[in-house]
């Protein structure tokens, strides 16, 4: 059971009111109504309008109700519905960020802290509102070369994507240096744009604000088609998931992948330098993007069975099931919105399940997770027994040297 | 009473046809008693102006051999005929474009750029070619025109009878004026040779198997060819199953494999395609690689199975790319 | 013939018990595809003499599409594997004589697989379309320019293939 | 040109409108005009319906008025309506193979939307057809001797009706099943809906006949492995595998079971899907037929143990000598007449969807297991408890589980809306649990259904529409017994989440895992799912394309247990028609050597996948054995001199469409 169809074939400039006369919208007409979508939908219970009644209202032109109840804002882009519908509907692809951007647009007021990345997306390329001239910065304390493209003057293998919070935020930092020790141990020839580099714009596209997305896209395709290199990686899914979807990579015959992808491929030549025992008990955190969206489930867990004193476990929800963080579709700045809506914080239900299972490491390989599983963690007063990593941090600490 | 004239002409060909009325030899003698060569540059000393000068039907018949290419030999043929009460198409080359039909395989232009200019023994600097209309020396000079297309003799003017072969045989062609003389001619348009493939009257007939399943196929310069066994067997590419018989099976006596100059049987349209859809349907493996690879023992397919038979086959010639 | 755009004509030789029953049940199924094809019914695909092939070419066809059983599945047991050999060969051969291989098409389609028949056809179309014309009857026609064109008579008598 | 006729070519061209169906789409009219213009055409009409009396009526009036000797009719597929037209011309006294029939139907007006393209295309395919039939010969219908008997390939309930129905028409039947007994999968049932009797009650006096029916021959545990020939005589070959027990010496009287030296069943019993034990020698089940017992050696000491077995069963057997370890597979052949079909389904795999737990949580079944748990001679007696050993009391009943689905199949099967309501009956009067059903919608036709679907709905079972979506342990029980079933109430529009102590999974029925197997052995098509395809869904819908060959039961398609007996019925009555008129004709679309004409070249002979040209050595030529030849046409294709000739299909015949459908008129 996977989503196979990944790019979205329906114009840019679909509508709410175009959009069943597209290949997706005739697919909306083929539903069955049967409910499917809303019992795994994290806030499903929470919302007047869950998704086959979005359909349905489509259907029966009355989306105006479903746009007026706001129900889409609590929509996280998770991928649940629509990598179990029936009738392999694209809800998470186009119907329901299209209501969405609906949605947000007829809001008296738009929620304060949204308001402001997307400000700062816009004028800074990133969503926390750092210099984009302080992009590169983290690779000051790589500890190993990070070369930038601009300077290599020659194709390299890998285009390293790094991205937003894996280049301003501390903990994505220390994610960002754990994969260029990797990087290095392998040989891996790679290079960053750099501060040419902005937000792939994922949450724009694929959940709330079309347009900022096409200009945060058509900047970056602008900017990699300068160059030339094989494929590009990233640690970060929401952008991974982003190009295969709505970037032109056929166009420019341009391959991406996932740095566990690149990781597990290479596990052969990895896995005898994973020399140092870690003594932990794992549970890995399927996000969305990569498990759902791109249908990667294995590779991670593989990468962690390699590690030596690693006992992998499996929460309740995991794989194709997974429950969503909270952060996609712009829940990562929807918390304060969500709190006041009186709803819970979904990483805090997941790191339940991370502790039932009995967990010492909640291992991710998303960016958004680790702030927002740091914070449940300690909101929910695991601290002592659980911590929360990002697979190629397990991996680099247990790399040799 | 005056005998009956018969005219012998050739026009793209090799000369071999020539030979063969040749090698007739004292029989040639019975047939000069019985008819007037009226038409034989390549033999005897007549002109153009000859055949002109006779009335139309006033040669009983011209055995012409040779495909047609050029503008000249058309010309001749259409006068042939007119004089001609038969017109009867002598050899490969006249009955199906024979060897010189391999040339529909290219443009002109490309012939022209290789022969005259790129040809490694060519030195052409100023790139001359040959030009139907010249002044020399204040002489004006004409060549003939070479066709875009070679064709068979029955492509350009109406043909009686056909005596395939490269060169027919001299029993056949015996047979032939015969018929002619006597007046027992079949239908027109028989071909005068058996409406039987080869291996009727291949010697090595018995040594076929009935359950050919070719794994691979081999040229005749890649192996001893055993003289007993029939050649597909081996492996060789043998036209004998797609070719009239008749010839008497010389090739097989020489330990070649048959190249199909008598042409197809009445029955077929296409000689090469028929050849291509028995060789290739009893053809061993069922997978796509190991088929292609087996075929791939036939590196020229038109070459091998048009061998003689290019100018009419279905297709002519080779279609030419897009500009 | 009108003045439209230039459509490409193909010739299928379907077999009756696959392609030729998919195609009976896209029709049953209603299914809309391009009308370029005209089928030729024969029992096997191993009836498909290259004849056949090389004569639709040279009549006019811009394609020419066989449609047999699924490898394994032929009706006649190995009927589709004579076949596929033969076309094999063939598509080598169309390809020295400076015919796209393209034009010639090879495709199992099991009886049930009438969509088959709709994609098929409508790729094939498109693709023969984006080569443009074959026209053998065209060329023949400009190149028998060449010949003079007094004298003989009986021109339509003029045997070419 | 050989034996050509020579009386002058006078073609009937009639094209039929079919209602609206092809004249709303192609203009009949301009066809009919335009075909008047070609050669040999004397007669060119338009009718509604040409298959319908007066339409063959206005043929043969014709032929008789007109002395037409060749028609051309464009109307539907001929692979529905050509016998009709050349029965209607052969009525008028001219051979039925001077007869061509012209698709504009199936491969023209339903598959174009553009009345211009379709009535060129419709244009050309009759130009080809009126340049085709002035080389039709007049040929002769060969008749072939059938042979008795017929074979039915499994034995549940559908092979089960089939073989006592033609036994009891006097037929010998071969009977084989791939299990060690025949039932199917009815024999695992506990009730059956609408009617709620018990499936043993009705199902087993059947398997008895079976057992003593003079005329069939029961080979269980047995396969068909090939079957050659054709219809009337089909050469069957089947593989009776060892079961270590010699069949005709067994009483079963269970004496070795009991004497084993496992003193406890120990492994999984598969009639009971694994929710038993079993001892490696076995009987499947009490009302087992045949009632022999097997030893299993993936489990029997005496294969998997390196040091043997003291082999007490053996001893227990005695004088019976009815074991024998050393049985090997064997393989027997039978020539029949024809073949019925009723391999039967299996169920779709529950773990196939992986978000509803079926091998994580235990206390989820899918709807089989239960079904064994609710019967009385299951493994619990019919006391419905479940792995932990206790009574549920919630149940919830998931719908269309792997059904309608993309993700796995797209079909619904029938029967799990009703068997699901059977269960929720069962359950309920078994445990007084509350049971909640989770339906899609609710799919009740047939006689008696939707009267059942009240009934159970008025017995207090709660439907609730719509699909669960995610399933998981309730957190609020200790145990981590309990699951919770989170769906959304489409009918409320309010995702709901229903704790239950047992999860009970409605999957659907799907083609059997060696369908692929018996489809290539028989030579029979498959529909994009892997069902068994029938000739015709309205006309021949017991029929296969392989003529004597008959379906029945689910391999042809889900279906419940009176349709599927029904369907037996006619598969037998389809084939005791067959074997006993005696003979079949043959379409006369063989192929022939013309002698003169061969050079015996041999490249034909081994093209022939029936063996029907040999080379004759005294002639040196090869020769095509009639009766042998199917028609294919390979070796007409392949003949390098063209010296091979197909009836109905001559080089000429072809030739002549390709000219017709490219010409340029």
């Amino acid at each position: 059971m996977a989503i196979v169809e990944r790019n979205v074939t329906c114009p840019v400039d679909t509508t709410l009111e175009t959009l069943l006369a597209t290949p997706e919208g005739q697919q909306i007409m083929s539903c069955l109504q049967c409910g499917t979508c809303a019992g795994p939908c994290p806030y499903g219970e929470h919302m007047d309008y869950p998704p086959r009644q979005v359909i349905n209202m489509l259907r029966r032109g009355l989306l105006d109700e479903v746009i007026a109840s706001g129900s889409l804002l609590r929509c996280v882009a998770c991928y649940a519905c629509m990598a179990k519908c029936p009738r392999g509907i694209r809800l998470t692809d186009v119907l329901l960020p299209l209501v969405k951007e609906q949605t947000l647009a007829n809001l008296p007021e738009m929620p304060g802290e949204l308001q402001k990345s997307l400000e700062n997306m816009l004028r800074y390329g990133n969503p926390m509102g750092e210099s984009g001239r302080k992009r590169a910065a983290w690779t000051a304390t790589a500890g190993v070369p990070v070369p930038l493209i601009a300077q290599a003057g020659r194709p390299v293998d890998v285009l390293w994507f790094v991205e937003c919070y894996a280049s301003f935020y501390p903990r994505g930092q220390a994610v960002s240096r754990a994969a260029a020790k990797l990087f290095h141990a392998l040989g891996v020839d790679f290079a960053i744009l750099g501060n040419d580099e902005k937000c792939a714009g994922e949450c724009g596209r694929l959940t709330w604000e079309s347009g900022l997305f096409e200009s945060l896209a058509e900047y970056n395709v602008k900017v990699l088609a300068k160059y030339r290199f094989h494929r590009i990686v990233t640690g970060d899914s929401h952008a991974l998931n982003a190009f295969h979807r709505r970037y032109p990579l056929a166009e420019h015959g341009w391959q991406a992948e996932h740095t566990v992808q690149l990781l597990a491929r290479r596990l052969d030549e990895l896995k005898p330098r994973l020399t140092k025992r870690l003594e932990a008990v794992v549970a890995y955190h399927d996000n969305c993007c990569l498990g759902r969206g791109l249908d990667c489930y294995d590779e991670p867990r593989a990468l962690l069975t390699a590690i030596p004193g690693v006992k992998l476990v499996e929460m309740t929800h995991n794989r194709m099931n997974s429950l969503c963080c909270g952060g996609g579709g712009g829940g990562m700045w929807l918390d304060t919105y969500y709190k006041s809506k009186d709803m819970e914080r979904l990483s805090e239900r997941r790191v339940k399940e991370a502790v039932a299972a009995g967990a010492s490491v909640l291992a991710v390989a998303c960016p958004y997770e680790l702030s927002r599983f740091e914070d449940a963690v300690k909101t929910l007063g695991h601290d002592k027994q659980m911590v929360v990593r990002d697979v190629v941090e397990l991996l680099a600490e247990s790399l040799e040297g | 009473m005056a005998k009956p004239k018969v005219a012998f002409y050739w026009c793209a060909s090799c000369g071999g046809c020539e030979e063969a009325v040749v090698d007739l030899a004292e029989d040639i003698l019975g047939v000069v008693e019985l008819v007037d060569i009226g038409f034989w540059p390549c033999a005897m000393d007549f002109k153009k102006a000859d055949v002109e000068a006779l009335p139309d039907q006033g040669i009983v018949a011209t055995l012409l051999n040779g495909a047609i290419r050029t503008s000249e030999q058309e010309e001749m043929a259409r006068l042939l005929r007119r004089k001609s009460q038969f017109l009867i198409a002598y050899g490969s080359c006249a009955c199906t474009g024979g060897i010189p039909a391999l040339a529909n395989q290219f443009t002109r232009e490309a012939l022209f750029q290789f022969v005259f200019q790129d040809g490694p023994t060519n030195v052409n600097e100023a790139g001359t070619r040959p030009q139907p209309e010249s002044i020399d020396d204040g002489h004006a000079l004409k060549l003939p025109v070479i066709h875009e297309v070679v064709r068979s003799l029955d492509q350009v003017v109406d043909v009686d009878y056909y005596l395939p072969g490269c060169p027919p045989t001299p029993k056949l062609t015996k047979a032939a004026v015969a018929a002619l003389v006597a007046g027992n001619l079949p239908p027109k348009g028989s071909t005068l040779a058996p409406d039987v493939a080869l291996c009727d009257e291949c010697p090595r007939k018995a040594s076929k198997p009935t359950d050919l399943g070719f794994v691979e196929f081999k040229r005749p310069h890649q192996m001893l060819i055993d003289p007993q066994t029939c050649l597909l067997a081996q492996g060789i590419v043998c036209m004998g199953p797609a070719t009239r018989g008749g010839c008497e099976a010389l090739c097989i006596g020489g330990n070649m494999p048959c190249t199909g100059c008598f042409g197809a049987t009445s029955r077929v349209r296409d000689q090469g395609a028929k050849i291509l859809s028995s060789l290739a349907a009893n053809v061993a493996p069922r997978e796509d690689r190991e088929i292609a690879q087996v075929l791939g023992g036939i590196p020229d397919p038109v070459g091998t199975f048009y061998r003689y038979g290019l100018a009419k086959s279905l297709l002519r010639k080779r279609v030419p790319k897009a500009e | 013939m009108s003045e439209k755009a230039w459509e490409p004509r193909i010739v299928g030789f379907f077999c009756n018990w696959c392609t030729y029953t998919a195609a009976d049940l896209a029709g049953v199924s209603r299914m809309k595809y391009a009308p370029n094809v005209r089928v030729i019914r024969l029992m096997c695909s191993g009836r498909v003499d290259p004849q056949f092939v090389l004569d639709a070419f040279a009549r006019g066809a811009d394609g020419v599409l066989i449609g047999g059983c699924h490898p394994g599945d032929c009706h006649y047991a190995e009927g589709n594997y004579k076949m596929l050999r033969r076309y094999h060969l063939l598509r080598r051969m169309l390809g020295d004589m400076g015919i796209e291989p393209e034009r010639l098409r090879l495709e199992w389609i099991s009886a049930a697989e009438g969509d088959k028949v709709k994609s098929v056809i409508n790729d094939m179309v498109a693709k023969i379309k984006a080569l443009g014309p074959l026209g053998l009857p065209v060329r023949f026609q400009t190149w028998d320019g060449e010949l003079a064109a007094d004298g003989h008579a009986g021109r339509e008598e003029v045997r070419h293939g | 040109m050989r034996q050509s006729m020579s009386e002058p070519v006078r073609i009937g061209f009639y094209i039929c409108h079919c209602g609206t169906n092809i004249a709303g789409v192609v203009d009949v009219d301009r066809v009919a005009k335009y075909v008047a213009t070609l050669p040999n055409v004397v007669v060119s009409r338009n009718y509604k319906y040409m298959c319908s009396d007066p339409g063959q009526e206005l043929i043969q009036q014709d032929i008789r008025e007109n002395q037409l000797n060749r028609i051309v009719v464009a109307a539907c597929s001929p692979l529905l309506h050509e016998r009709t037209f050349r029965n209607a011309t052969a009525k008028a006294g001219i051979n039925p193979f001077c007869f061509q029939m012209v698709n504009i139907r199936e491969h023209d007006a339903w598959v174009h939307t553009d009345k211009e393209e379709a009535t060129t295309k419709a244009i050309a395919l009759a130009r080809a057809a009126i340049r085709r039939v002035p080389h039709h010969k007049p040929l002769e219908v060969k008749q072939v001797a059938v042979q008795p008997g017929v074979l039915v390939v499994g034995g549940g309930i559908a092979g089960i009706h089939a073989a006592l129905t033609l036994a009891d028409g006097g037929q010998k039947v071969y009977l084989v099943e791939r299990d060690l007994t025949i039932g199917g999968h009815m024999a695992r049932f506990d009730k059956t809906f609408p009617t709620l009797d018990c499936a043993a009650c009705i199902l087993t006096p059947k398997m008895s006949q079976v057992r003593a029916h003079p005329n069939i021959t029961l080979w269980s545990y047995s396969e068909v492995v090939k079957v050659d020939g054709y219809v009337g005589n089909y050469r069957v070959t089947v593989k009776r595998k060892p079961r270590y027990i010699v069949e005709d010496l067994c009483t079963g009287c269970q004496e070795c079971v009991e004497a084993c030296v496992y003193r406890q069943p120990k492994f999984p019993d598969e009639f009971n899907v694994g929710l038993g034990l079993r001892k490696p020698v076995f009987l499947p089940f009490p009302q087992a037929v045949p009632a022999i017992v097997s030893i299993d050696p993936g489990t029997c000491r005496v294969f998997t143990h390196p040091n043997g077995c003291k082999q007490p069963c053996v001893t227990a057997c005695g004088d019976r000598k009815a074991i024998d370890f050393s049985q090997k597979e064997e393989l027997v052949e039978v020539t029949v007449g024809a073949v019925i079909v009723s391999t039967g389904f299996q169920i779709f795999d529950a773990k196939r969807v992986p978000y509803y737990g079926y091998g994580v949580y235990p206390n989820v079944y899918n709807a089989l297991e239960v079904e064994r748990l609710v019967n009385a001679s299951g493994p619990t007696n019919g006391e419905l408890v479940m792995r932990n050993g206790k009574r549920p009391k919630t149940v919830g009943i998931i719908h269309c589980v792997g059904s309608r689905d993309e993700n796995t199949n797209r079909w619904c099967s029938r029967v799990c809306c009703l068997y699901s309501l059977k269960l929720a009956h069962l359950i309920k009067e078994r445990t007084e649990a509350e049971v909640w059903n989770f339906y899609i919608d609710m799919r009740t036709p047939g006689k008696l259904m939707e009267e059942f679907y009240n009934r159970i709905s008025g017995e207090g079972v709660h439907l609730v529409r719509g699909k669960v979506g995610d399933v998981y342990p309730d957190p609020a029980d200790p145990e981590g017994q309990r699951l919770v079933l989170q769906a959304e109430d489409t009918l409320l529009g309010r995702v709901l989440k229903f704790p239950v102590d047992m999860v009970v999974l409605s999957i659907g029925l799907e083609p059997a895992a060696d369908a692929q197997q018996v489809r290539r052995t028989l030579n029979m098509s498959c529909g994009s799912e892997g069902f068994f395809l029938e000739r015709h869904p309205k006309l021949a819908p017991v029929s296969t394309c392989n003529d004597g060959i008959y379906l029945a039961g689910c391999c042809q398609g889900p279906k419940d247990i009176p349709d599927t007996v029904a369907q037996a019925g006619a598969a037998a009555a389809e084939a005791y028609a067959l074997v006993t008129r005696g003979y079949v004709e043959q379409e006369p679309n063989t192929a022939y050597v013309v002698e003169e004409d061969c050079s015996g070249c041999k490249s034909c002979v081994p093209l022939c996948p029936y063996n029907a040209i040999s080379f004759v050595e005294d002639k040196k030529k090869a020769a095509i054995n009639e009766a042998l030849c199917k028609g294919c046409g390979t070796c007409v294709a392949s003949c390098p001199s063209g010296s091979i000739v197909q009836n109905l299909f001559e080089d000429q015949e072809i030739f002549s469409e390709i000219e017709g459908v490219l010409a340029n008129e």
